[in-house]
């Protein structure tokens, strides 16, 4: 892939697992791609696909929507009613030309630090693959 | 004085014309006819009912930029939008001809609307007269006809083997191509329209302001923008700025006076919130406050309204109607 | 050289902004181009479309008066997204002015005449040109008297020329709120009931209101029955305006074109298309 | 017709009774082929009631226009899902609402001044020969045999690359005009300031450009997934003649797949964004 794309993401992370997820990687000196913009949420079920829509209407080439594993959600059941609503938007979107893999929905717990340094790099060298989203 | 053009005249001036003008003309677009500029002369569709949308969007663009700001530490300037290219608006009807000479008066009153102004005085119209018409038509009732050459700088009519060329203004003598023929045949006569009584619907709409009529004709409304948008003289507009993609942009869209923001201020109050007083604003603009302001009625009679409303609200029928209400208060 | 399309404002820069009341701001701008500057003429009752680049455009009325040095004053209300832009200005940045725009009130046909002036909330913003106007030839009017309401005490709009406004002879201010609080010693009534209370007189009259429809409606039934005739009433409508050049229809109201015909209307123009007055 | 008799017979007594305010059916239209919606408010009206095949606007809708009037309203099969859907969303009163269900021979493409003789694509696949929720039923159950809905279409589309897709479907939203009709004409658009006229934050704005159509139209139809009812209004009204059933049918599916749901069916059963189940994994591995 040629140097100089950088692919754009947008991270929505929720503030009791994955933010804190997020930052364990930081202070452990976990380096991950600065490819990814982070949005910190109140929890993964806050996240409105319109929000994912308008992410990549502006230009991001891949958005990451990121709770609490199933089960262990600070509001109890704000990431099953994301698990249903992304799992619909993903196909949709796919449907409409925005391909599947660009849209990523991850349970990354806070002391997960290290696999959400993975998934990050793993999913921008991902991005680099697909290549700039085709913008209008 | 009127000049002969066979198809292939035709064709070959069109293509003279492509070279250095951009060209606009009805083509066809999975079954709808829409006017957009072409790249090459036999996309054009010459047979058509009647445009899905009127040619307005060429003068006043369904959105445009009007001026962007750039510069940066506070010193700001502000870059109006250019028209750069002479058009052809190539087989509009009479009756969109004379819905562009409606939009004229507002748009061109001082202080004049410079890029509707620079559009129009480099934009040359070329009319097709109407062939048949739609059983929605009503340009007679309207000040117009099918074969009406007043609002076009060309008027072609269609016989057999060819085209009546017939140039309506020194620009339109300037574009013809040299060495037609004259044509000494005989001209078609136009098709016959029926015929919507209106000379009454001015008075009438004075006195109807507050009658029942229009809540129970927006009974069946869905306030949606089709029939605005359509309409080749509905002009209303909205401005607001995009911030996006790094610079200020100052945006012009077409706005609909049925849509919920249309007259609702910042301050949460509405004069016009009922579903009759919207629609009552529409036919208001059209038979009174226009022809007070301009003295002309703001409707062309093209019928495209007629045809697109979902719930067949029907111009033709609310000016008898208002009429009908009239006879009915002043009889009794 | 204007603008070469009536759309394009003429850039400003913003002097001062003082804060009247918790939610409007009175902002001093200044038009950049000197020669526009010199030529930009008004009269009180007419407005401006402000521009805070990257939101969009407002209609305001002008406050100030001509020819003061303190440059063009407009109240600005924070209410939605142009009116938040403009307030979050900081002096010295760059805004957009066209203008000026609508009729004005015909102060030379008050001549001679008891002019009485019920503003509401910010609706009293467009009327202080008025005062100062009149105040300035004082003589040339009678009796004056001004009813200013406002939701709360520190809702009154220009509270620093109150005391101008009262010092002035035959000039009577009467001032009222809805609600009032612990300091306030004033006149705690809605403005249509202080209107039936004070019960100024419809000979050789005026009145002249600004403010929300709803006290617009109530004080207008009350000035009827005190015997006001409608050519004797005179409102400045406040309207969706977007071009101000009477083309975008936006402020159709009845067959008028609030950006030209208005915003100065008697009540004589525009009784029968006030659909809620 | 008998049915259109029966229909007349109730309206006018409603109306006589003063059991309703209003009624709500179809009248023919000013072509003198197809038809539109008609409001008699007086027994007199109910004269210019009929029902055929060219009445396929869905009029559940208006209800919410006349919301605390008892109105009788003319209900199809696929509009009576309309009836099961704004009752699910506590938007109507059941005991406000009188509805005249009719047996449904189909409904024909219609366009102005033209009546086809082929059946909208909805009705070729519908199973439902009558409302599923009625107060009185005019003209009775009519048999007749209906394809097994396969959205061949859609797996068909679900087949191609995604670049093609993606350039079907900008060309598709290039066309939209923003005249909302789909939103004003759909009985599960209702929201007070819809998304799409909000300012702050401006999601969509006033630019008619392909950018900002592809997130109303994305939006305004995932709004809708597990509450459209195919009624298909939506594509029945757009003057510029957009194919808005591959959009909801497309989501349609899926939430069959998904949730094993559709909406309309049952005014009490949860709809699917409304609850969940712990268990499902989703492809979201847990």
């Amino acid at each position: 892939m040629s140097v100089e794309y950088q692919p754009k993401v947008i991270g929505f992370l929720c503030n009791w697992c994955s933010y804190a997820g997020a930052d364990m990687a930081g202070t452990s000196r976990m380096g991950y791609p600065q490819n990814i913009r982070i949005i910190r949420v109140p929890c993964s079920g806050r996240v409105d696909p319109l929000f994912v829509v308008k992410c990549f209407q502006r230009g991001a080439d891949g958005v990451l929507v990121s709770g609490c594993h199933p089960g262990d959600c600070h509001y109890t059941e704000g990431n099953y009613h994301t698990r249903r609503r992304f799992a619909l938007l993903r196909e949709f979107l796919d449907y409409l030309g925005i391909a599947k893999e660009r849209l990523r929905v991850e349970w990354i717990s806070a002391s997960e630090g290290q696999r959400f340094a993975e998934l990050v790099s793993d999913f921008t060298a991902e991005l680099a693959r697909l290549g700039p989203r085709s913008k209008i | 004085m009127n000049l002969f053009a066979s198809k292939d005249d035709l064709i070959r001036w069109l293509d003279s014309l492509l070279q250095e003008r951009t060209v606009i003309a009805p083509v066809r677009v999975q079954e709808q006819t829409v006017f957009q500029p072409i790249s090459k002369v036999e996309e054009i569709a010459f047979d058509f009912d009647n445009t899905t949308l009127s040619p307005k969007g060429w003068f006043l663009p369904p959105t445009e930029t009007l001026f962007s700001v750039q510069g940066d530490d506070g010193q700001v300037e502000l870059v109006p939008t250019l028209v750069e290219q002479d058009a052809i608006l190539f087989g509009l009807h009479p009756c969109d001809a004379k819905g562009i000479a409606l939009m004229d008066k507002p748009f061109l009153q001082e202080p004049g609307d410079a890029l509707y102004r620079e559009r129009r005085s480099r934009t040359a119209l070329v009319g097709l007269a109407c062939g048949q018409v739609q059983p929605e038509c009503f340009c007679t009732s309207m000040g117009s006809a099918p074969d009406d050459p007043s609002n076009v700088d060309i008027l072609l009519t269609e016989v057999e083997d060819g085209y009546i060329v017939q140039a309506v203004t020194e620009k339109g003598k300037a574009l013809l191509p040299k060495g037609l023929a004259e044509y000494k045949g005989k001209v078609p006569t136009p098709p016959e329209l029926q015929a919507v009584p209106a000379k009454e619907v001015i008075s009438a709409m004075r006195e109807l302001f507050n009658d029942p009529y229009w809540e129970q004709l927006a009974d069946r409304c869905l306030h949606c923008n089709i029939c605005a948008y359509v309409c080749p003289t509905c002009y209303c507009f909205d401005m607001r700025d995009y911030a996006d993609k790094g610079k200020v942009e100052r945006v012009r869209s077409w706005e609909s006076c049925q849509s919920p923001g249309f007259s609702l201020t910042a301050g949460g109050y509405d004069p016009r919130t009922t579903k009759g007083e919207r629609l009552r604003q529409r036919f208001y603009h059209k038979f009174l406050y226009f022809p007070e302001q301009f003295q002309d009625v703001a409707c062309v009679g093209c019928g495209r309204c007629v045809r697109d409303c979902p719930v067949n609200i029907d111009i033709r029928e609310v000016i008898s109607n208002l009429q009908q209400v009239m006879e009915a208060k002043s009889g009794s | 050289m204007g603008p070469e399309s009536p759309f394009i404002p003429y850039l400003a820069t913003l002097k001062t902004a003082t804060q009247l009341t918790p939610d409007i701001k009175l902002l001093s701008v200044e038009l950049e181009d000197p020669d526009i500057r010199a030529s930009f003429d008004y009269k009180p009752g007419q407005f401006a479309l402000l521009s805070a680049f990257g939101e969009g455009e407002a209609p305001f009325g002008i406050v100030s008066l001509p020819l003061r040095k303190d440059g063009l004053e407009f109240a600005v209300r924070r209410i939605g997204t142009v009116t938040r832009a403009l307030q979050e200005l900081e002096p010295g940045d760059t805004l957009g002015v066209r203008g000026p725009f609508g009729n004005y009130f015909p102060l030379e046909d008050y001549v001679g005449k008891n002019i009485i002036i019920i503003g509401g909330g910010i609706g009293m913003a467009p009327l202080r040109p008025v005062i100062n106007k009149i105040l300035e030839r004082r003589d040339n009017y009678e009796e004056l008297l001004i009813i200013n309401g406002a939701r709360t005490p520190q809702d009154l709009v220009f509270q620093p020329e109150f005391p101008s406004w009262m010092e002035t002879p035959r000039t009577r201010l009467e001032l009222t709120v809805d609600k009032g609080d612990k300091q306030w010693k004033g006149r705690v009534a809605l403005v249509p009931d202080v209107v039936k209370e004070l019960a100024p007189s419809p000979n050789n009259a005026i009145a002249i209101i600004c403010g929300p429809p709803i006290m617009i409606r109530f004080t207008l039934a009350g000035l009827r029955n005190l015997g006001f005739k409608d050519n004797q009433i005179v409102t400045t409508l406040e309207a969706k305006m977007k071009c101000g050049l009477g083309k975008c229809a936006r402020c159709n109201i009845g067959e008028n074109y609030v950006c030209q015909d208005g915003p100065v209307f008697t009540l004589e123009q525009i009784s029968q298309f006030l659909e809620q007055p | 017709m008998e049915l259109i008799q029966q229909i007349r017979d109730k309206a006018r007594k409603l109306l006589e009774e003063g059991a309703v305010e209003g009624v709500i059916g179809y009248e023919r239209a000013s072509d003198g082929v197809t038809s539109r919606p008609l409001f008699a408010y007086d027994p007199s009206a109910t004269e210019r009631l009929i029902f055929d095949e060219t009445c396929a606007h869905n009029l559940v809708k208006y209800l919410l226009d006349k919301k605390g009037k008892k109105m009788a309203v003319v209900v199809k099969p696929c509009d009576s899902r309309a009836i099961n859907l704004l009752l699910n969303e506590r938007q109507i009163e059941r005991d406000k609402v009188f509805i005249i269900g009719v047996g449904c021979p189909g409904m024909v493409e219609t366009s102005w001044n033209h009546k086809s003789e082929t059946l909208q694509a909805k009705c070729r696949s519908c199973q439902l020969f009558k409302p599923l929720v009625y107060d009185f039923l005019a003209g009775g159950e009519i048999e007749r045999q209906a394809e097994e809905e396969t959205y061949s279409d859609i797996t068909e589309a679900e087949t191609e690359s995604v670049a093609t897709r993606r350039e079907f479907w900008l060309e598709q939203f290039g066309r939209c005009i923003r005249c909302y009709a789909c939103r004003q004409v759909c009985p599960g658009c209702y929201c007070p300031v819809c998304f799409a006229e909000r300012l702050e934050p401006l999601w969509v704005g006033i630019r008619i450009a392909p950018e900002e159509n592809e997130l109303w139209q994305t939006i305004r139809t995932f709004h809708l997934a597990g509450r459209c009812i195919g009624c298909n209004e939506c594509e029945r009204v757009c003057p510029v003649g957009i194919p808005l059933s591959l959009l909801n049918r497309k989501l349609e599916k899926d939430v069959k797949e998904l949730f094993a749901f559709q909406a309309g069916l049952d005014p009490e059963e949860q709809p699917p964004f409304a609850t969940f189940k712990k268990e499902e994994k989703l492809e979201f591995g847990e």
